[in-house]
């Protein structure tokens, strides 16, 4: 059984006007990403966070900008709740000059180094060493930054988890697994891809490496702040490794054009309800925090900065071909 | 065997693939499937799709996500009595169970002093061309032909991949099997019998007087299209598909170097260290007397594969390319 | 913490006398290697079981000829227990012809599959995917043949491990893991390769996978015998995998040649009085089921056994080079 | 920069070794190691030793065995301001980590749109001729160079390992070093000043008129061999020391070869796909026009390598065969 939280993390009012904000910039993204992709107007794949953000948004608001963190190819959620432009987000899903990565890596592989977002990554569990390696560097070099690795649930059956959360533990580094279960990797559920020992809870896979184990609702962007305070708070302080299991459903399929025959009747329903893009302003402004109007207002401006965003993507250029060729190596030897 | 004499139906190599398993499936009790997400829809490109309901699902196993366990498992099952068939989503994903691969898989049977059968076939397919990006759009085939032990295999047309699949299955030693992305949906005549292709032979797939071609997979494709347009200008092309790239049929492929005395490699690989070197080192030693021109290689430049289709359409090599690398040795 | 044993397997007095027979043999076998190789007789490297005997024979002694296994760098000891030829051993390790492998595997890599012994291998936790898939295949066929993995304290650290064992527990599989905890990972401790939560019982490594845990005196056969029935009775009745941790030691360096610089003081001669090779003739004498001429006969018949077996290797051909192009391939194709 | 004009001292690789990493070490702070069992006696082949006492173990970090993470964590920590230093014990390890060096050490920078460093450098060794059996002994450098986005160094002299050493380390790209267990106890003159050898360039060790020889590592000491006994018979060889295999220097290679016209590339690797294709496959193209004979290729054959000494010693390439190479081109 997952720790028990002593003392609850409480966010200001202000934060949760923010975490509110950040869901709702992530929703509209991503809702708009979805549709511009039905349109054929964005290569590749596009794996959306829908019905996911209160995960990210939780996690990231008690992230310093100094933190680390790396990503999955369901990585935009994460983006976006560390803070990274829409503007560059939208304009590399594009494939355009003006993208985080001038196009080279797509939805799949967003990255802002500069500003500790190490990368979304399209390997399952790939990530996860590398924020090892940042929670090591941050150790060996005496600051006290933290690393978040987020992940599937699907990632917990990868080698890679366990080689780096044990490594972890044994070198007490600053390491925070965020397991995102959304009930599926791909089409299959999580009883087809985990032994029954694990189903009522995922973080018992971080049990052998003594990691601080927390388990809440994924749904709930509070509940998610609250352990991800802990977590943090643990790793400032050289208490090593933890593992938050954030218990979720995505909205969309896994990846777009998924048939989703694989949801059970009324499952879908009933974690719409607890979407967190319509219950979280409802609490809000029940408590007095926001008002309606409030709300409508930082809906249509959310709603201005993606369409902005997409414009910018749609109208920045292609990159040049001849980039092809640069970008591979810092000391030069690009080759034939 | 030519094509003429026998019945043959209009096939897509996706459905010949299916098709195929189905039938060595129904024929061998111990040959069973194991990947991830097998279930349902079929595999990541839907390839599969029908066989759980058809052999149900002890027969084709919806895997974790752990490559490591799926390939060595596999591995494992190989050597005591099944002949498994597993799937590895995407090429790229081969490097997660590259020990298993490197180590187990290609040097059990010899270190154990060729002791024992692994009749295992790892499928996976190379992606170019898709914006799929640097992790899911490479091939890879090379990197594991690099490897002695692994037989490796590129599948091209509908009448290649059947014959090659069916090989590969009732082969006893391991084998991977390329798939390409972009052939899944093309469609060919493929003869209704049951037959295999030998692991091993290269097949030329057009004759021709002036060049070699030599081309895998989605350049085959390319490589027959060029062959047409020069056909038409006056210029005989051979097309010669490798089919299997370890071991290489050196023999076949040089042959037809030296009977044109020209040649050019296409593969989707990197030019360094890709297939085309290997085959073009090859035909340099074997056809050296008989070459009018230096082999001319085609292939991805250096670099990952980047995202946008603006990049990723620099980097790729289509039919004219093919062209213009014939017409430099004319 | 580790599962109790509600009912104790016993062995009977004539299993008794086998395994104690065992231990000697492989004890025997193990230290003329180890001579011999100082004499500079043997080729490559050597990594010796002795001290560790019980771990293989105790559990050996419980499986079916049917059952299979695999083994690690440290092989010889698994290969004994299993009832492998010690001349085709000694062969194989000399690099001869008539070895197991031969001449093509040597001390890392003797394997018999025809015998159910799927290989020793080089790669730390690289048998654990193969007795794993060794595992699915008698499902599948519908027997009830039980697969076993040895492996080190060390391999506890590779993704290969966790893989396997939740693939196993998904799929219910017959296998049985063998930690044999001998307290290094070359020259390094256990405390310095795994986390502190792991320190006491390694097993719980297995947790997460809901395996049947059990650690015993990896010194005393007969502890490993009863834990190793459990686990292989609860196999072949499709109660899926289990993890038995043997604590012990092993007398020799990593391999031969190590300086063995790592040991604490007093380390050694507090292991070296569990020897149980030394402890269990006595207790067998003591119980009467065994006389001390009993004894002295059995060691005259091993060493003899021995003697001849390594006779045997000396007197073998070396393999013909011409070998060396051969048994790549089933069907053809060896190649340049 | 001729060895004359400089102070040398005469030093084992080894030694060498030992010696850059501490001078590295000692003048940059964020340089630092990480492998399995580095502590006590130095790693496998004892080449730290003594590094963890100096340095302390902070800097000198004993990992678990967990080849995945030991190179995931050193990509991470050179993504945050370490220089790390990798080792991996014996090369044949490096495919447990197969995903963290094809899809993302590899991929990283190009991927992210070249906008970050990667100042990592992965120690590994191959080995050949030590009867370690086929997990253990194996050259897999070419294995690595069929990866985009990976350089790869190999070491062979005194000199050139200090040199080369030297520029990885100061690098800020990913570099994978192999070294060669069988030269570890050569000796040679090595300058005592602080030097770097440009990364992706080739060197001429010994000139000559007549054939060429490009070889690596080991082979390069029996190349040199195989030269002084054929320059006593009047045979002048060239020989041409790669330094980089990827990537390679084609230009200094193929000018070689286009100077003597004739070429023998000697390598640890397979002859499918290893090193020497690559290598020949280039001077075939480059030199097409002045090469007098096909060029040779020496490796090993297509086999895992075999323990037994017999077996060994039949797939090794010795010097004999060497010289043999060179006479039939003669
Ligand atoms: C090593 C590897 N294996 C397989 C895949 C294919 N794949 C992409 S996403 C995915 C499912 C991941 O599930 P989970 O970790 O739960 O993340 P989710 O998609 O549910 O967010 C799979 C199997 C991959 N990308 N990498
Ligand atoms: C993947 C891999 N990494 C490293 C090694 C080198 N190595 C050989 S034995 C060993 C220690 C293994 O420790 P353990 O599993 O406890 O087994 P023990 O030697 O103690 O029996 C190591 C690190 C290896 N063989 N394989
Ligand atoms: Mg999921
Ligand atoms: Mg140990």
């Amino acid at each position: 059984m997952s720790e028990q939280a002593d003392q609850r993390a409480q966010p200001t009012d202000e934060e949760r006007v923010e975490m509110l904000e950040t869901m709702l910039r992530i929703r509209e993204f991503e809702s708009r990403m979805r549709d511009n992709f039905a349109d054929a107007e964005i290569p590749g794949f596009l794996h959306l966070y829908i019905g996911q953000e209160a995960m990210a948004t939780g996690v990231c608001q008690v992230l310093e900008d100094r933190d680390y963190l790396t990503s999955t190819h369901r990585g935009h959620g994460h983006c976006i709740a560390r803070g990274l432009d829409t503007t560059k987000m939208a304009a590399e899903i594009y494939g355009k000059e003006t993208g985080y990565c001038n196009g080279k890596g797509g939805s799949m592989h967003i990255a802002d180094v500069e500003a500790g977002m190490l990368g979304a990554n399209g390997i399952v569990a790939g990530g996860v060493p590398i924020a090892t390696g940042a929670a090591l560097s941050s150790k060996m070099r005496g600051t006290d930054q933290v690393a978040v690795a987020f992940f599937g649930d699907g990632a917990l059956s990868e080698g890679a988890f366990h080689e780096s959360f044990n490594q972890a533990a044994i070198w007490d580094l600053p390491l925070i697994g965020i397991v995102e279960n959304n009930q599926y990797g791909e089409m299959s559920g999580i009883d087809e891809q985990h032994p029954p020992s694990t189903h009522d809870d995922l973080t018992i896979y971080g049990e052998p490496y003594g990691a601080h184990r927390e388990q809440v609702d994924g749904m709930d962007v509070e509940a998610v702040y609250d352990a991800a305070a802990r977590a943090v708070e643990r790793a400032r302080h050289g208490e090593g490794p933890s593992l938050v299991e954030c218990v979720g459903y995505r909205f969309e399929g896994h990846h777009e054009g998924d048939s989703e025959f694989y949801r059970d009747d009324g499952e879908y329903e009933h974690w719409k309800s607890k979407d967190p893009v319509e219950t979280y302003p409802e609490r809000l402004i029940d408590e007095g925090v926001l008002t309606a109007d409030e709300w409508a207002a930082m809906q249509a401006d959310v709603e201005t900065e993606i369409d902005e965003a997409i414009e910018f993507a749609r109208e920045s250029p292609m990159p040049d071909p001849q980039q092809a060729y640069e970008g591979l190596y810092a000391d030069g030897g690009d080759s034939r | 065997m030519s094509l003429a004499s026998r019945e043959t139906e209009e096939m897509a190599v996706r459905d010949v693939i299916n098709q195929t398993l189905d039938e060595e499936m129904e024929r061998d009790e111990r040959v069973y499937i194991q990947g991830i997400d097998v279930h349902g829809r079929g595999g990541t490109s839907n390839i599969l799709k029908g066989l759980d309901e058809k052999y149900g699902r002890e027969r084709v196993r919806n895997t974790p996500i752990s490559e490591v366990s799926i390939v060595g498992s596999a591995l494992g099952a190989a050597a005591t009595g099944m002949r498994p068939v597993v799937e590895i989503m995407y090429c790229g994903f081969l490097g997660v169970a590259g020990d298993q691969l490197l180590n187990q898989v290609a040097k059990m049977r010899y270190m154990f002093g060729g002791k024992l059968d692994l009749p295992l076939v790892i499928r996976t397919k190379n992606v170019m061309g898709a914006n799929a990006a640097a992790q899911h759009s490479q091939a890879l085939h090379h990197w594991l032909a690099a490897i002695p032990g692994l037989k490796v295999v590129c599948t091209s047309t509908p009448e290649d991949t059947k014959g090659l699949f069916k090989a590969a299955i009732r082969s006893n030693d391991p084998i991977m099997l390329f798939e390409h992305g972009s052939v899944y949906n093309e469609t060919g005549q493929v003869p209704v019998e049951d037959y295999t292709f030998e692991i091993g032979e290269a097949a030329v797939e057009r004759e021709g007087e002036d060049v070699t071609v030599v081309a895998t997979q989605a350049q085959l494709w390319n490589a027959l299209e060029a062959a047409e347009q020069l056909g038409e200008e006056g210029i005989s092309v051979e097309v010669v598909n490798p089919r299997t790239i370890s071991p290489l049929d050196t023999e076949t492929i040089a042959a037809s170097a030296r009977k044109t005395g020209r040649c050019v490699v296409v593969d989707d690989t990197p030019l360094s260290y890709g297939t085309q070197s290997q085959i073009a080192a090859d035909v340099s030693e074997e056809a050296f007397f008989d070459l009018d021109f230096p082999v001319q290689r085609l292939g991805i430049p250096d670099v990952p594969t980047p995202f946008s289709p603006s990049l990723e359409n620099e980097i790729l090599i289509d039919t004219d390319d093919i062209v213009d690398a014939i017409l430099t040795l004319a």
